[in-house]
């Protein structure tokens, strides 16, 4: 994971193929995740994250170890790009006990205290006042640390995304609000939803600085972001980027998308963060097609090992059912 | 005996709805996602081209802001449905609900009603975890000036959104997510409205009252008939109306079994389940011949995997066993 | 009342006059209202309207009888402008069944069907939604008519107000939003809850045209009132309006004023919307002493009729305590 | 004997609060004008001067964004304690303490705990109408993953807090608001924490069992002291935990006097009651002579007037008419 304390891109090779490999990472898992839905293996809800790997790739470049990330139900991406465990991930999308919440959540409630990873929160826009407090825990703490939330553009409705904004703002805290706007909410496409499509416009209503960023382009988010976290660590407050992005899949598995045509898709996935990002540094000269099989090899490799992790995992004993409802504490002869 | 046909619980959602808009131009349907996406739950799919995207009314993710212009529509002479895609994010919007539909009436001395219909999915069973997955049905039984039904069966789907569309009060309606594929016979084309204050009697038995409503139905009825193998005649009764209860209903029946089981898949404390069995010792105290079990859901955020989520919520066995405790067997 | 169709104000002494007893009316029930409470004839929370009377004077003169208001507990003003028998206002402070709302709702519930004034809400941004909704009723009917919404700059931090903001333009509704920005949320000054106390912004983050006005001078209320309700009637949606003023008492009866210094109150007092507006019209030669007093003594009468009327009015039957919770339907035997 | 001191609730909560803070630096507290206005019930008065005004937090009327930020704050390492003016606002937050509060641990497969406390003024008793009289603590009671107190005396006001900020669970802890102005023994200085797990028998009898908690202890106490003087000798147990309810100390009492009466501010249907009387029979069915009587509040918006409020909640007279009831007198 990159320290976060640079605030340019250097794009050397070795940059470049960490970026490419991590998104080529996270396209494979969730066409992995798609068919193993269909084989029943994985079960509920499942929100893949194709399309939009830029966003989360790009973002984690500019956070640091020690900095927080509260995301949605669409997080494998987020998870993997912040360095989870693919297999505990996988596992937990299992619903094994192994998985990163003991599988208790499934795919939309990853979490992981030892990467700073708040989730995985299932409520759109119930993740933003959760971030704010994180950061202002940090500011009461005087940790100098940033909390990046990541949310759709569907939640900037919500009043709990307003409640959001204008407490961070007007504390002044660390938070690195990340909007990925890929244009729809489930079927409800953003004009639809907003009387201003502007969503940084709301930003700027609480004067919190704002950038629109291509989220297409790795190189653009990951500059982006860098730029964000430097000015938040100078104690300046939150910043807000509207990611431009898209989903080239359904919204979960049960959608039948009525609501766009193909072409559109179709258009999209022309543009689409691996394609562009592979062929732009395969013209620069920077990569050849031998480091793309590469990739491919080691990414089919770590899925394939997620995979097998997930299979022979453990599945929680029933008699633990009511285990993690409340912490056991000292009198309840263990340790909270 | 009138001629029926067989409807799946999502068909008789979207025929009802259908029908409500035909007969009525004051009705309109509001949610997010109820027009293009067709709804959550598709249960309205298809009629955003038949009606337009005005009385098909897509929201932003609001549930707040568009819960209370229900209410505000419905004073202002329509005759709104609103849909909050789940049980999960009214929580979102109970201050409407609770702060201002239901007091609306009172607090104006009688001067204004507030004619509106939610509708919500509700429910585990579908691997949908600790925060989609939420049965509160006892939270809104709890509220005077609110009405509160739960259609268990296809035909009760088709039946009564119309008949909570003439309620002059707030109606909240849950509709068990489990539900919307299961198939069931409904009264043929004409007949469609069915009250909303009796509790029906699923199955008549002698030796012990099964009181249920909405997704643990199928449950209880599956349970009464591996019971009725061991020779045991159980009554099951869909409450149907949860708000008010048809207490009649269920005492005629305790009176005549002596013995209830309520089957409820809200979490046990705090349970509508408390609140019936309550009353059932309050009212039928001197005929019950063993306590009131409860089968409700285990106190745990529901869990995930399937496994532990079924052990979490009321299953046929669990049923059984309390079934046959209050028979002492 | 005004017929609102009229988008200039036009001064005549006849209007002036108006305006002035109108103002002076509330100032005067509102004083009555805290003597009153001190008695114990008024309980629970009263809210006094006592320096920001302009506001509601000035709205109401743009709205026609078939336009719709909704307000907040502060809102006995309101209801004095709109034209609420005085009488039953004061009944329903005593609590009497002769009041507006049958003694039920009490100070913060003043309702009145046949002047559709839908209250008298207690939630802070609870009005807020329930008049886009009646707007979008009058919208879905075709009706050309208006919803007025008032409320407080407080309620600006509600994850309501965003909500409904966001409503009303989308969907292009006719509600007109008044904020009446006194300064001051409980003991919460403006720039301490709002990270940008500029409200109007929120309103153009939403493509809402909104307009600055001073709240203490009635004229100007009614200026810009008439400019955004000829503007809605057009059909071209919601207009905001934030009028500046000033809360001259404490916030409610049990208000102890630990957060502004009385220097403060003072300044405004001197800019008070009834002496200003008096000595403007007094200077102007519009109208002489004699006139005000004439309005006191007519006020004087007013307020003693609507007192004794409180008097006198009988207590509802302790055995009709569950009455109005549901509508009584045909099959009870009562018409609905 | 320890000696004691005379304090009023609300100075009780003020004196818990100052303590909690400088025990513990990570101790805070949040809410709408608990600052410079010094707290709607003056609780916090006189806190900001001397803890400033990044530990005495004034925050926007926002309740489920500063609610949801004092989730974060909480697994961000501080000891929060939120205050929301009263319940009736609380239905704005709803969705951060049961869909984030009370799932996180669980959700995480117990990684992340949320160690924060919410304080909530409740109840009705000072005219302040439908939508500002709300007893909803059953709902809160309802939802696993949270604790809930409610101190009814002085005592329990000064001693609570501490303890529940030692909890590693949200905990909600509802004052009465007509409580803040009584006074009561509090012991020195020094021995501040009390236990939120058990019941307290406020007064010992032998005939009838009166439980109760919050705000209704005063009229249950009142009543019992009318009824000894009829010769009736009742025991009340102020419950003090609503969740989790003390099975044990209810069990005992009413096995010992056979009778129970439940009082409790919520509305009847769906109440805390509702779930006590079901426990009872559940767990003590073979030593009830007479059914468990509830005395709740009539299903009604609160009204107004205070002839119609009094009329509308428990009151001593009904609590005594119940209890006669039970004894068929
Ligand atoms: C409060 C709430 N309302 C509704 C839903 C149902 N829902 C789940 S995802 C979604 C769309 C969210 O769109 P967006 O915020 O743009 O994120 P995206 O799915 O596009 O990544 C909706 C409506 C929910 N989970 N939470
Ligand atoms: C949702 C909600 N939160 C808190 C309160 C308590 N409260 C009543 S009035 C008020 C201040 C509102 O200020 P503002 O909106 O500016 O209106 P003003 O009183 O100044 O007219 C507060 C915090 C409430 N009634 N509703
Ligand atoms: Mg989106
Ligand atoms: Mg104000």
């Amino acid at each position: 994971m990159a320290t976060g304390t640079d605030t340019k891109v250097h794009l050397v090779r070795e940059h470049a193929l960490d970026l490419l490999k991590q998104m080529v990472l996270i396209r494979r898992f969730e066409e992995k995740s798609a068919e193993l839905y269909s084989a029943e293996k994985i079960r509920g809800f499942l929100h893949l994250y194709i399309g939009e790997e830029a966003n989360a790739v790009g973002v984690m470049q500019a956070l640091g170890p020690d900095d927080a990330i509260v995301a949605t139900y669409r997080e494998h991406g987020h998870a993997l790009a912040r360095g989870l465990p693919p297999g505990e991930i996988m596992a937990e999308m299992y619903g094994k006990a192994s998985g990163s919440s003991r599988g208790r959540g499934g795919s939309m409630h990853i979490f992981d205290a030892r990467h700073r990873f708040y989730g995985g929160n299932a409520i759109v826009g119930g993740g933003l006042p959760l971030a704010v407090g994180l950061a202002l825990a940090d500011k009461m703490q005087d940790n100098n640390r940033v909390t990046c939330c990541f949310f759709g553009e569907g939640a900037a409705a919500e009043g709990e995304f307003h409640e959001s904004l204008n407490l961070a703002a007007l504390w002044n805290l660390p938070v690195l609000f990340i909007c990925e706007n890929n244009g729809y909410a489930m079927g409800t496409a953003l004009e639809r939803s907003e009387s201003n499509p502007d969503i940084s416009r709301h930003a700027e209503a609480y004067s919190i600085a704002s950038e629109d960023v291509d989220g297409m382009n790795v190189v653009d988010v990951e500059a982006a972001a860098r730029r964000a976290v430097a000015a938040i660590r100078t104690g300046n407050g939150p910043r807000f980027l509207e990611n431009k992005t898209y989903r080239f899949r359904a919204h979960s598995m049960f959608d039948a998308e009525l609501y766009r045509d193909k072409a559109e898709v179709e258009q999209w996935k022309k543009i689409g963060p691996v394609v562009r990002f592979t062929d732009w540094l395969v013209e620069s000269g920077m990569i050849r097609q031998a480091d793309m099989d590469t990739i491919e090899q080691e990414v089919e490799q770590i899925i394939g090992d997620a995979v097998t992790f997930a299979e022979q995992a453990p599945w929680e004993p029933v008699e633990d059912l009511t285990r993690d409802v409340m912490t056991p504490t000292a009198q309840d002869g263990v340790l909270s | 005996m009138t001629a029926t046909r067989t409807l799946t619980y999502r068909e008789a959602i979207r025929e009802a709805l259908r029908e409500a808009m035909q007969r009525d131009e004051r009705v309109f349907l509001m949610g997010e996602d109820v027009g293009r996406y067709g709804g959550a739950y598709a249960c309205s799919k298809g009629l955003i081209e038949e009606f337009g995207e005005a009385r098909i009314r897509d929201t932003p993710l609001s549930e707040s802001g568009f819960t209370g212009a229900g209410i505000g529509a419905a004073l202002g002479g329509m005759r709104p449905i609103v849909e909050i895609m789940t049980v999960n994010f009214s929580l979102l919007a109970l201050d409407q609900i609770v702060n201002t539909a239901a007091t609306l009436r009172h607090m104006s001395g009688g001067q204004f009603s507030v004619p509106l219909v939610i509708r919500m999915a509700t429910g585990a069973g579908r691997q949908l975890a600790a925060q989609h997955s939420h049965s509160l049905e006892c939270w809104f039984a709890h509220v005077p000036g609110l009405r509160v039904v739960a259609p268990a069966t296809v035909a009760d789907a088709r039946g009564m959104l119309w008949t909570a569309l003439q309620d002059p009060d707030p109606v909240i309606m849950f509709e068990h997510a489990t539900l919307y594929n299961d198939e069931g016979e409904v009264a043929a084309e004409g007949q469609v409205s069915c009250d909303l204050d009796n509790a029906a009697i699923r199955r008549t038995g002698k030796d012990v009252s099964l009181i249920t409503y909405s997704g643990s139905l199928k449950k209880t009825l599956d349970a009464a008939q591996q019971l009725s193998e061991e020779g045991v005649d159980c009554e099951v009764i869909d409450l149907r109306s949860l708000r008010p209860l048809d207490d009649a209903t269920i005492m005629s029946s305790v009176s005549k079994t002596a013995r209830a089981v309520i089957v409820d898949e809200g979490w046990r404390s705090g349970s509508l389940a408390g609140e019936i069995s309550a009353r059932i010792q309050e009212q039928a105290f001197y005929s019950l011949d063993a306590p009131v079990e409860r089968v409700c859901s285990v106190e745990v955020p529901i869990p995930y995997p399937s496994h532990l989520e079924m052990a979490a919520t009321p299953q046929a066995e669990g049923i059984m066993a309390a079934v046959r405790k209050t028979l002492r067997k």
